[in-house]
């Protein structure tokens, strides 16, 4: 794998900010996007733009048909049975509030139990929490320890019989933990408890195969996976979209329409109304490719390479002190440095055209847990490297020396 | 693409002036199928006989020329068939359609063959071929009595 | 107004589709994007590509700052009160079961009345099918008259005291029916019931000032008004904006969280949750700076000259029926062909390159009411010309030649 | 940009060592200031004598040097002041922070006002201008007994 071939196929590098090259170390919070997919997407709009489904003149028929090849190949990069378990949202904070407005409105009733953890990003707990106040559903979260690893036997107690779903991220967009979902599968398939997967960190970074992995629901951010804005996927076992009712109404998902009655699409169409991000679902496709074109392993290898040099030079400056050490981490790193504030620390590294994130990150509740109201985090892509991590420690010495640490 | 090759005279007349429109007496069996893209609808009727035979096959509803064209053609082919010849029609159509060049059916004679042939030119037009194959996977549907209506959108 | 200046300005339109330039006539259904927006569009992805609202680096604060700057191009070419109404969603589908799902939520009980029209799109009644179903409200349909043309007296006669909410559309996109919406309003006003306005057909054709309309909800589709697709728009009067519950939960719309609370965060963060179609909002900025650059009445005069035009053609060809027949009509023109199907006629234009559309255009309520399965529909872009007109009619004669009519 | 201009000296020493921190007793007003954004907090006690004058100013709260500075100088600045010219200060110093480029207060006296336009960097960095203004609208938000929580995000 030549990182630096990979590299050159993202414009955004060529060019300076702040008259440096760019250090990007943001991409748990979105990614930068290949030209091929940049291209697709122009390409789309300049020759062949329309909308899907509802026409049938030769640029409606072409673009339905390229929006519908993006749908099977994210069937084949999850592993999925059927194309018509892919549906197009805006992003994964939508596909999860898909799952829980349908899911809650069938089968969630007062002192309904649903397990989620103490990792969670927001989006995978206020679409719940809405359902704590409309039904007075229970939630409840599942701990982790001081590592940031889900505590199993914990889990396991957490489920109850009244427990209806259980939702669980796949990779913590903090402390960068792998959850083993398919041990935690297992163990809700013997209690019967469908299982959300929230795999908008883990898309980009790991191996995704839902067959596999057993799950009922899995939510990916397509901006995350160097794709456009605009886009989500909500991927979901057939006979759940069969069964549950449909989210968002309008065009596009009905079947019959009478004064008195409506009647709804069959699959995937059901769950996607109103004109679709058409022409970023197309270029999509393109962010696919540009996986499949490195393979998942070498990315995996890279990313993991990069994780633990970064990991070992963080380790070295005095007063940085790394957030959690699960198990299994992929490269997402968080940190604190003493008597420098995480804000303090991002906008110093700023100077030096490195992006990292500082804040909550999305995730309060994990920080009250570690007892800390913000960290930086440093979050790796595909197309970092080695030099990227050096830039990053200089410009946090550079912090220490603005803040006058030893 | 050639529209000359889509509309065919064979299918503009049967588009004009469909053979077997209407509900038949004493139907056995009966189905609806519907393309919410257009709004389009077809209901079937069929009569089966003791021996299983299509002693009728009637159907009603509206369309564009090729949807009726396809629908009354699929009538005449069918009337008179027994019920596993019928379904042998049906697959060999839709294989036409979807695949081959050719309609390898033993049970039609040249004629019919002419007819059922005279849809292929819809392959060239991928949004169109479910106007030629919803009466087809209708009246399979009415044939195996299913409850659901047929959908375009859930069909190939 | 220079419309081959105009029409220049959209690379799509100088390339051939079935070795035709392409005559797009579908532009309800989707409009093309001139080439300042698909420039600002790749432009912010391959220079300045970042999440906004989020991270603090230099990145993030461009993108912010950018994506801010579109809602205030938004509020002032609808002229709203301030920014904190402008509310971007992924279609204006959304922004309408936006509303009806917190309205409804907050307001609406057993009994309750929705008003519609006959008019209306599927995305502006499947959301109101939802409260029939969850809450069971009632929903009326306000009639037309042959002419397609809302009965002012039999729509105040339908609101009761149990009238909850008024949906309308600002324009048919079937029969191009401009609703009197200020009219509407004040009838409305009077008997204290607020009114949603669907407004994709209008944003991009007629003047739109919600001041003057005085409504309480607006809803715009981005791609309709030469944007990206991805984007939608609500307008919502401040006070509903911080009365209403909000709709999808997840990052970004929050405030605190708590494991056994959540609050939300002010306008208009509380309805935008999850990454937002970011460099869609920045790009769709140019899209309203295309449109104030050519001036909307001169929008409106160069797209009612062509109207004109065309209804006058069309009414020539033999067999050929308009749909309606309203006071103030827009240029969206549906017709039938006696014998030809509205599919056939679509397969036989596009032959030619002209792209119409078949079907019933996601308002089957209204079919119905006009005794219609289906109809063709031309509809009118700010690029169009005599010309384009032209070739539908003539593609239209060859309808009738290949089918043999007189 | 420039960062020495963002973090002088004056705002590390008031970041690591910040003045009047703490609850103060009998505080008759209190606000508390949110931002969302990185979980920031800040609570003003405020405690007005009868001739409605800062007798005391204290503040408890988590905050980048920025923030913590900022809501230092301003305890400083503010206590021992009249309400009006409390509120003055408070306009000024939005005002410096947003617009213009000096501070206009006739109340300050020089070493005060360097104080205070030590803040002026944060101008450069509009990300961090809600750092810097944050305890300063939780002030206001204090001494009017507003009923709210102060969120940045609803600040300019
Ligand atoms: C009148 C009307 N309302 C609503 C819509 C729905 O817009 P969108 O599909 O962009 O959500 C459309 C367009 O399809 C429309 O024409
Ligand atoms: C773990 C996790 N879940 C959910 C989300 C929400 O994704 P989006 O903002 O694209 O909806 C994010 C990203 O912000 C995330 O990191």
């Amino acid at each position: 794998m030549d990182i630096n071939l990979i590299k050159s196929q993202f414009p955004i590098f060529s060019k300076k900010v702040n008259g440096k090259f760019l250090t990007y170390l943001d991409s748990s919070n979105s990614s930068q996007k290949p030209l091929s997919v940049l291209k697709a997407l122009d390409y789309f709009y300049k020759n062949e733009f329309s909308n899907i489904g509802r026409s049938i003149h030769s640029l409606a028929v072409n673009a339905t048909n390229k929006f519908e090849e993006t749908r099977m190949s994210v069937k084949k990069f999850i592993n999925a049975n059927s194309k018509d378990e892919i549906i197009f949202t805006k992003n994964a904070t939508e596909a999860i509030n898909l799952v829980a407005s349908s899911f809650g409105q069938k089968y969630i009733k007062e002192g309904d139990e649903i397990l989620v953890t103490d990792l969670e990003h927001h989006s995978n707990y206020v679409p719940w929490h809405y359902l704590r106040e409309a039904k007075g559903a229970i939630i409840k979260f599942a701990p982790i320890n001081d590592d940031g690893d889900i505590i199993i036997e914990k889990f396991k107690e957490l489920i109850s019989p009244r427990t209806k779903i259980i939702a669980i991220t796949h990779l913590s967009n903090v402390t960068g933990t792998i959850v083993p979902i398919k041990e935690i599968v297992e163990i809700a398939r013997k209690k019967n408890v469908p299982v959300l997967v929230d795999g908008c960190q883990s898309a980009p970074h790991i191996k995704i195969d839902v067959k596999d992995l057993d799950c009922d629901f899995y939510a990916i951010s397509c901006h995350k996976v160097y794709g456009p804005t605009g886009v989500g996927i909500l991927y979901a076992k057939k006979k759940w979209l069969e069964e549950l009712p449909p989210y968002i109404g309008g065009g596009g998902m009905i079947s019959e329409v009478k004064k008195n009655k409506v009647s709804y699409a069959p699959l995937p169409g059901k769950f996607e109304a109103g004109t679709m991000p058409t022409a970023e679902v197309v270029a999509f496709n393109e962010s696919i490719k540009f996986m499949n074109s490195i393979g998942i392993n070498n990315i995996v290898k890279h990313e993991a390479e990069l994780t633990g040099y970064a990991l070992e030079k963080l380790k070295k400056i005095n007063s940085v002190n790394i957030v959690g050490n699960p198990k299994n981490k992929a490269g997402v790193i968080s940190f604190t440095i003493k008597g420098i504030h995480p804000h303090d620390i991002s906008t110093i590294v700023d100077e030096d055209g490195v992006a990292i994130r500082a804040g909550h990150h999305c995730c309060q509740v994990l920080h009250e847990r570690l007892n800390l109201t913000a960290t930086a985090r440093a979050s790796i892509g595909v197309y970092n490297t080695k030099e990227d991590i050096d830039v990053l420690c200089k410009a946090i010495e550079n912090c220490r020396k603005v803040f006058g640490s030893k | 693409m050639d529209l000359k090759e889509l509309y065919q005279d064979i299918i503009l007349e049967h588009g004009k002036s469909p053979r077997n429109y209407g509900k038949c007496e004493k139907y056995t069996h009966q189905a609806k199928g519907h393309n919410p893209l257009c709004g389009d609808q077809v209901q079937v009727y069929l009569k089966l006989n003791k021996e299983n035979k299509v002693e009728d096959l009637t159907f009603e509803g509206s369309g564009c020329a090729i949807s009726i064209a396809s629908t009354s053609i699929m009538t005449e082919l069918v009337k008179g068939k027994s019920v596993k010849i019928a379904k042998q029609i049906i697959v060999d159509f839709l294989d036409m359609i979807r695949n081959t060049a050719d309609i390898k059916s033993k049970d039609l004679d040249d004629d019919q063959k002419t007819k059922i042939m005279s849809l292929s030119g819809v392959k060239q037009y991928p949004m169109r071929v479910k106007c030629a194959t919803l009466a087809w996977h209708t009246l399979t549907s009415a044939i195996d009595k299913k409850k659901e209506d047929v959908n375009t959108e859930s069909i190939d």
